[in-house]
């Protein structure tokens, strides 16, 4: 498949090429030999699994990170990136994964974080001037805020238009984009994907990371695979089905309706949550989950889909209500759910669900301590034993066990979160937004792990905002709304459209 | 009658300084007058003694008792308590600077002098000698370790083998004095500028079942202790209780309008095993001296 | 967009810091129990005796808001103050001594900012290392010894008044208003929020954090140089152990004032108020003339509870 | 196209841990000194002195072993010094009341522990960030002991007490031999316990192992509780070495104790470090000491060089763990 590929013959020079790009890290080769040409205008799709050096590249490609070998060409003349200046001179701007916020400054200050307007005294700000400049900004993509708010006030949602509205400001060239959907909600996307579109028509080239198929066929132009650190193929969506896109990027076949065997009858009820109010925004929550059953929590975002999971697992303090798990009613702290079987999968693995600092192993093994080691000493082998054996269980790409958790791609990081839940041998597993950031293989794995725990009569309460995966996976569902639940949805009526209607905000 | 004295004194945790304390107490319990005391709550901070200064002019009491954290560093103080005209006596330190009523304290020179000459006669004038010496730059301990070095001088046979500090802290004296025995394989006299840090490198010496005579400066209770027990040879006595019941006694007479005398510079006493006994008695029941005495007791 | 609507004003009541509520009830004890408290003279006093942590405890909270420490700050106040003397001393030159007190200061501002950024060594390390350094250059210039006989125009400085108000309480509000400007009118302002926030942003945005680190712990270093002026103008002497445990004074003074010590979130006043609340206790203390281990005693309580009512109001 | 599976990426095996790695280098540094001093003195390799480096340096190293669970959770105690003082105030006055030293020393610890689980109490239940927190406690505690003891000192106390800090057994001080076992309980309490390893996660990302169901508000106050305890231990040994106690002793004793900690490898940012490594960290700055003593330099060059030691120290760490990695 890798032979010919048209669109490079209807326009001539590329904007911006690179050409053998190699990039290792300590035990990873996270780039080896990648050629990629961006032309002007286009929006260029940058696939591959988690960990296949997306990042990494568009990193190299802004100038974070320095190359170990590879040349860059601009307009077809040769130039290096060293810094991410030197990109910026180029007309590249970047929307990363991980934010680049600063939490105590407005919007405004973070937008034009380095090209504030000049006051009239020689190192001061024009207030007035950069709050002006902020809202044109805002405006153009949709996004009606203050900008004199601080950031620390924003949630992730809106922090990613800021980091969005940041990046257009720059008038960039070439507008990179790594996930930027993962964290925004269906009205914003469409926003996001107007945005796109103008920029586009503008002659902005667009460079998009997603992991999500129905988005590469929706916008891109052409489509780039990666795969272990290596280009795969370039293709264009016209000529590839999402099966074979699929198969590009993890060298095998995977099913996107995620078959599972739907359980017909049920076991007993494992959680009860009877009349659950929080101080954090949610009333009356009543939820059941059986044995084998795997139930979504649906609904925009800021319904209070996470707060419920939190309530649950004792990580925010009960107000009135009852959750009774296994029969026994539950009241306390996160480890007290964690004893009882509980398992939290949280919805930001970086600052929530790991240790960055610490091994693969002290992270797989962290909940199931007293599991693994009832005497209460502590075994480094045994941890190892069990840590690896969920490596291979869940296919974590890392060099070890004993690899920094923090230097796995995203996608491995959340296997991690996962894993440490398996070992812990838990019985309700509560996901929220469990694929974030995940690639379609990994996602399909991980679909599969729960249909086998659930099977084995554990539990599932999954959170997502991508509704198709709710109606693929789940056996019946509660909509949320304003802190409330709204409906409930059997099997039979899971539809996308119900789902919407539901959740939808009325008056 | 009825009088405030405000009592300065340099910090919480010296024995010394409590003694001090004690004897204005009860000076001006005899006298009818009351004290207020004022202690840096960090140990000998200057910046809060002068704070202290400046808060205790404002409430203005009748007179003040002074001990200056830093004999030179406190002038400005004591220059802010004169143009307020608040009678001060300054007592232990003599400040460098500053109009006083009358000077309270003993000659830490001669004190050092005195002890040393005594350890050195104990040993027939001859053996090794260490010096343990309290903190830098303080006014007792410069002149403290120059009494030690005049009278190390007078005799030719004794060899000093080090000098170095142990900050007036027991601890330190103790562990400055275990690495010395380490290099020094024969030490037969201590001189340490205190009485914690005499006790201290007394605590080393018998660790490592080692003898030597020891000598210690301030006459505290824990230093009678040990003479007592023939642990420690000789005690300088700086008669802190004195140096408060006097201080305090001038400044009240000298609100009444009676004589004072301008300078008393308590003799140095060597308290040894023959002559500890006026000594042990508790703070408590010590009697202050009589206005008689004082003149007795000075130097001059 | 739902969004936005969440984020309302709080309460103007719950924004009032813990450190104001802690400072005027204070002030409004000590005005009831202590007499004399509330003239002008006791009050300037207050103010006055504030002025050399104040000077400290600014830059502290700039170098706080960093995710940084600064340990050294009292050991190279004492150095700087030492300087001064001696080089007053030997030039008869004010202008001089404040020279060689911020050059010295600045120094080892650079240093600390140097180690920090450069060598990425913990700022608590680093600035631990360089008190050390700097309470050993106090000892071996002075020998141990106060220096003294310095220049009467150094002494002015602290005595003088200029229309009315004492010098030192002119210096602090200048210096406030300096602070103040620099942290939130220009663009250097806004990269110590950066820095504390989000140092790849920074970076992103193409300027470099260490740098603009170094400088931040060398404005630290020169306060220290102009608070060591005023140090050595209070006693008129210089002292090798004067400022010792002073950075701490500063450090307790920046938290109870609400800087936080994460993500770069900063409050110059409340530092401000911070120093004075610890100076009105004492001060309020030395005048109803508590025992002394009640004084000792309610510094630490005083952090604790200001810190606490800090707590109770953001979870609230 | 050929299939690659992730298994390509095969995990290089080291026999040593990172730790141990900096274990290493760090008795490496201590050596060096010691080579050093062994050169410039000829008193310094005399068993005498090396008994009484190890016994100098258990002092620092009790309190700073109990400091090192706590900067592992990414605190820190800054009251220890003050807990040592008024621990020992208390548990002298103990003995001399009731003449039980088994009673003094139950005191003493207790009061330690206490002390502790109060700093814990304000840093879990009050949520008062542990370095104002203890620095808070500080104070109180010294403004607990002045009132105490009133500028007295305590001294005098029986001899089978005494021979705590100043016996020996078999030739060696107690001390050490109290050093070696604590260093042994809390080299195991942190590498073999799962306690110690919930301390390590704590430190490393509180809210992640509070969401991994570890009780993290439970773990600091035992790591608090334990540090004062520790403090606690420290003061008996005071006690029992010095014969005396006074308001003071605590002073001293706080910044030695953080900086043993820190060049024993241990960050601030929680989560990295180990007790043998304190004890390596304690064991160079008495060593440093020692020499200066031993070699007559002039105190006022003290802290400088201590100073330059403690960036050295965590500079060389840095250094050698990044090229390990
Ligand atoms: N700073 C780093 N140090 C060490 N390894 C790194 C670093 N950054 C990335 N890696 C490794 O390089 C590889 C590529 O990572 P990268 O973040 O580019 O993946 P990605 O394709 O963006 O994945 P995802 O979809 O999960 O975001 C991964 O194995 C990752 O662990
Ligand atoms: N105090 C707040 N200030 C600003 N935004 C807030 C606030 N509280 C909640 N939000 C918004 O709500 C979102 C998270 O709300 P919540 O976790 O209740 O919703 P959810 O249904 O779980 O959404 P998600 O799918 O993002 O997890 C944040 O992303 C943020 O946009
Ligand atoms: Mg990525
Ligand atoms: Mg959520």
């Amino acid at each position: 498949m890798s032979d010919a590929l048209p669109i490079e013959a209807t326009t001539p020079t590329p904007l911006l090429e690179l050409r053998g790009i190699s990039k290792e890290f300590p035990g990873v080769k996270a780039l080896d030999d990648v050629s990629f040409a961006v032309y002007p205008g286009e929006v260029h799709m940058l696939l591959g699994e988690n960990g296949a050096g997306k990042s990494s590249l568009m990193k190299v490609l802004c100038g974070a990170y320095h190359a170990d070998a590879g040349e860059f060409y601009h307009n077809g003349e040769k130039v290096a990136i060293s810094s991410t200046a030197d990109a910026q001179k180029l007309g590249i701007a970047v929307i990363f994964q991980e934010f680049s916020l600063v939490p105590y400054l407005d919007i405004a200050q973070n937008i034009f974080l380095g090209r504030e307007p000049k006051g009239r005294i020689p190192g001061t700000i024009d207030r007035r001037k950069i709050l002006a400049d902020a809202r044109r900004v805002l405006g153009t993509i949709g996004f009606d805020i203050d900008p004199s708010t601080t950031v620390d006030k924003l949630g992730v949602a809106q922090q990613q238009m800021v980091e969005i509205a940041k990046a257009i400001s720059q008038n960039a060239r070439i507008l990179v984009m790594d996930e930027p959907t993962a964290a925004l909600s269906d009205r914003e996307t469409e926003l996001l994907f107007a945005l796109i579109a103008r920029l586009k028509a503008d002659g902005v080239s667009i460079v998009y990371i997603s992991h999500r198929m129905a988005e590469v066929f929706a916008l891109g132009d052409r489509i780039t695979v990666l795969r272990d650190g290596r280009r795969i193929d370039g293709v264009r969506p016209a000529d590839v089905t999402p099966d074979q896109l699929v198969r590009m990027m993890v060298g095998r076949n995977v099913d996107m309706t995620y078959p599972r065997n739907f359980a017909d009858k049920p076991g007993e009820i494992l959680l009860e949550v009877k009349g659950l109010t929080a101080s954090t925004g949610i009333s009356d929550i009543n939820i059941e989950v059986r044995r084998g059953e795997i139930v979504g929590l649906c609904g925009l975002v800021g319904s209070g889909r996470s707060e419920v999971a939190r309530a649950i697992f004792g990580a925010d303090p009960v107000t009135s209500g009852e959750i009774i798990f296994d029969g026994k009613a539950i009241a306390g702290e996160p480890d007290l759910a964690t004893r009882r079987g509980i398992a939290l999968i949280p919805e930001s693995r970086k600052s929530e669900g790991l240790a960055l600092l610490r091994s693969v192993s002290d992270n797989l093994v962290v909940s199931a301590l007293r599991k693994l080691f009832p005497s209460g000493l502590f075994d480094q082998r045994g941890a190892q034993r069990t840590s690896d054996s969920l490596i291979r269980q869940l296919r974590i790409a890392t060099p070890s066990a004993r690899q920094t958790v923090g230097l796995l791609s995203g996608g491995n990081q959340q296997k991690v979160v996962i894993g440490k839940w398996l070992a812990a041998g838990s019985k309700l597993f509560i996901f929220d937004e469990p694929t974030r950031g995940i690639d379609i293989g990994a996602k399909s794995e991980i679909f599969a792990l729960i249909d086998r725990l659930v099977a084995e009569g554990a539990a599932a309460l999954m959170i997502s905002s991508e509704q198709v995966e709710i109606c693929h996976v789940c056996d019946r569902a509660y909509v949320m709304r304003e802190g409330r639940i709204a409906g409930h949805l059997t099997r039979n009526e899971l539809t996308e459209e119900n789902i919407v209607r539901l959740g939808m905000h009325h008056a | 009658d009825g009088e405030t004295i405000a009592v300065f004194t340099k910090n919480q945790t010296n024995p010394f300084f409590q003694t001090v304390r004690v004897g204005a107490d009860n000076m001006a319990k005899t006298l009818n007058a009351k004290t207020l005391q004022y202690i840096p709550t960090k140990p000998d901070s200057i910046p809060e003694q002068l704070s202290q200064i400046e808060d205790v002019v404002v409430k203005k009491p009748s007179a003040i008792v002074f001990t200056p954290v830093d004999y030179k560093a406190m002038v400005p103080g004591v220059e802010k308590i004169n143009e307020a005209k608040i009678p001060v006596v300054n007592i232990t330190d003599r400040s460098a600077g500053g109009k006083f009523l009358s000077f309270v304290g003993a000659d830490d020179y001669s004190l050092g002098l005195e002890t040393a000459r005594f350890l050195l006669k104990t040993l027939g004038g001859k053996g090794n000698i260490v010096i343990i010496e309290g903190v830098k730059g303080s006014l007792t301990n410069v002149d403290r370790v120059r009494g030690f070095n005049d009278a190390l001088k007078e005799s030719p046979g004794a060899k000093l083998l080090a000098s170095q500090p142990g900050n007036y802290q027991r601890l330190q004296a103790l562990q400055v004095m275990e690495n010395l025995m380490q290099s020094n394989s024969q030490i037969d006299g201590v001189l340490a500028a205190n009485d914690a840090m005499a006790v201290g490198a007394i605590e080393a010496l018998d660790g490592a079942n080692r003898k030597a005579q020891v000598i210690g400066i301030n006459g505290t209770k824990e230093a009678i202790d040990a003479i007592k027990s023939g642990k420690l040879l000789a005690s300088g006595d700086y008669n802190g209780f004195a140096q408060g019941c006097l201080g305090t006694m001038m400044a009240i007479r000298s609100l009444r309008n009676q004589p004072v005398i301008a300078e008393i510079v308590l003799k140095p006493t060597v308290i040894t095993k023959d002559n500890y006994q006026p000594f042990d008695v508790p703070l408590e029941q010590r009697t202050c001296p009589t206005f008689e005495d004082a003149a007795k007791l000075s130097a001059k | 967009m739902r969004e936005a609507a969440v984020i309302s004003q709080p309460n103007p009541l719950q924004r009032i810091p813990g450190v104001a509520m802690v400072l005027v009830l204070l002030i409004a004890l000590f005005s009831a129990i202590a007499p004399g408290f509330l003239s002008v003279a006791n009050l300037s006093n207050v103010l006055v005796q504030s002025t050399i942590l104040t000077m400290l405890a600014l830059p502290m909270t700039l170098i706080i808001m960093t995710e940084g420490l600064d340990l050294s700050m009292g050991a190279v106040l004492t150095l700087t103050s030492l300087c001064v003397a001696i080089v007053s001393l030997a030039t008869k030159s004010m202008l001089l001594g404040l020279g060689a007190g911020l050059l010295v200061g600045a120094a080892f501002g650079i240093a600390n900012g140097w180690l920090v950024a450069i060598l990425g060594i913990p700022p608590f390390v680093a600035t631990l290392g360089t008190l050390g350094m700097a309470q050993g250059l106090s000892l071996i210039v002075s020998d141990g010894q106060s220096v003294v006989g310095i220049p009467h125009s150094v002494r002015d400085i602290y005595s003088a008044t200029l229309l009315g108000v004492p010098v030192p309480i002119v210096m602090a509000l200048v210096t406030y208003a300096a602070f103040h400007g620099l942290l939130y009118h220009t663009r250097f302002g806004t990269y110590i929020f950066a820095l504390g926030g989000n140092r790849e942003a920074l970076r992103y945005a193409g300027l470099s954090p260490n740098r603009l680190l170094i400088a931040v712990y060398a404005i630290g270093g020169a306060m220290a140089g102009i608070a060591g002026l005023l140090m050595t103008a209070r006693m008129n002497s210089g002292h090798p152990t004067a400022g010792l445990g002073l950075e701490f004074d500063a450090i307790a003074a920046v938290a109870v004032g609400g800087t936080s010590f994460e993500r770069g979130n900063g409050w110059l006043l409340g530092t401000v108020l911070g120093v004075i609340a610890v100076g009105v206790l004492r001060n309020g203390l030395n005048l109803i003339s508590l025992p002394s281990s009640v004084q000792v005693a309610s510094v630490g309580v005083l952090v604790i509870v200001a810190l606490f009512l800090d707590g109770l109001r953001s979870r609230a | 196209m050929t299939d690659i599976t992730k298994d390509a990426i095969a995990p290089p095996r080291s026999f040593l841990s990172q730790d141990a790695i900096q274990l290493f280098y760090r008795l490496l540094a201590a050596l060096l000194i010691c080579a050093v001093l062994a050169v410039l003195s000829d008193s310094f390799l005399s068993l005498g002195n090396i008994l009484n480096v190890l016994r100098q340096a258990s002092l620092t190293f009790f309190i700073a072993s109990g400091l090192t669970l706590v900067v592992l959770t990414a605190g820190l105690d800054l009251s220890v010094g003050a807990n040592v003082a008024l621990s020992a105030c208390i548990a002298g006055t103990v003995i001399h009341k009731t003449g039980s030293p088994a009673l003094g020393i139950l005191t003493g610890l207790a009061c330690g522990g206490i002390v502790g689980l109060l700093n814990g109490i304000m840093v879990t239940a009050l949520r008062i960030p542990s370095f104002i927190a203890t620095y808070g406690m500080l104070w109180v505690l010294n403004g607990l002991t002045y009132w105490y003891m009133a500028g007295e000192t305590l001294h005098g106390f029986p001899a089978g007490f005494r021979q705590i800090g100043s016996g020996y057994l078999f030739g060696l001080p107690i001390p050490v031999y109290l050093l070696l076992v604590f260093l042994g309980i809390g080299t195991l309490f942190a590498q073999r316990t799962i306690w110690g390893q919930e301390i390590y996660a704590i430190g490393a990302n509180p809210v992640a192992a509070r969401l991994s169901g570890i009780p993290v508000a439970r773990r600091l106050l035992l790591v608090y509780a334990v540090s004062g305890t520790m403090a606690g231990l420290a003061s008996i040994i005071f006690l029992s070495r010095l014969n005396s106690a006074e308001a003071d002793i605590g002073e001293s004793l706080t910044l030695p104790a953080i900086a043993a900690v820190l060049i024993g490898g241990t960050s601030l940012f929680g989560g990295v470090g180990t007790v043998f490594g304190t004890f390596i960290g304690a064991l160079i700055l008495t060593l440093v000491l020692n020499g200066m003593n031993l070699l007559s330099v002039s105190a006022n060059w003290q802290p400088l060089v201590t100073g330059i030691i403690v960036i050295l120290a965590v500079w060389l760490d840095m250094k050698t763990r990044r090229r390990a990695q």
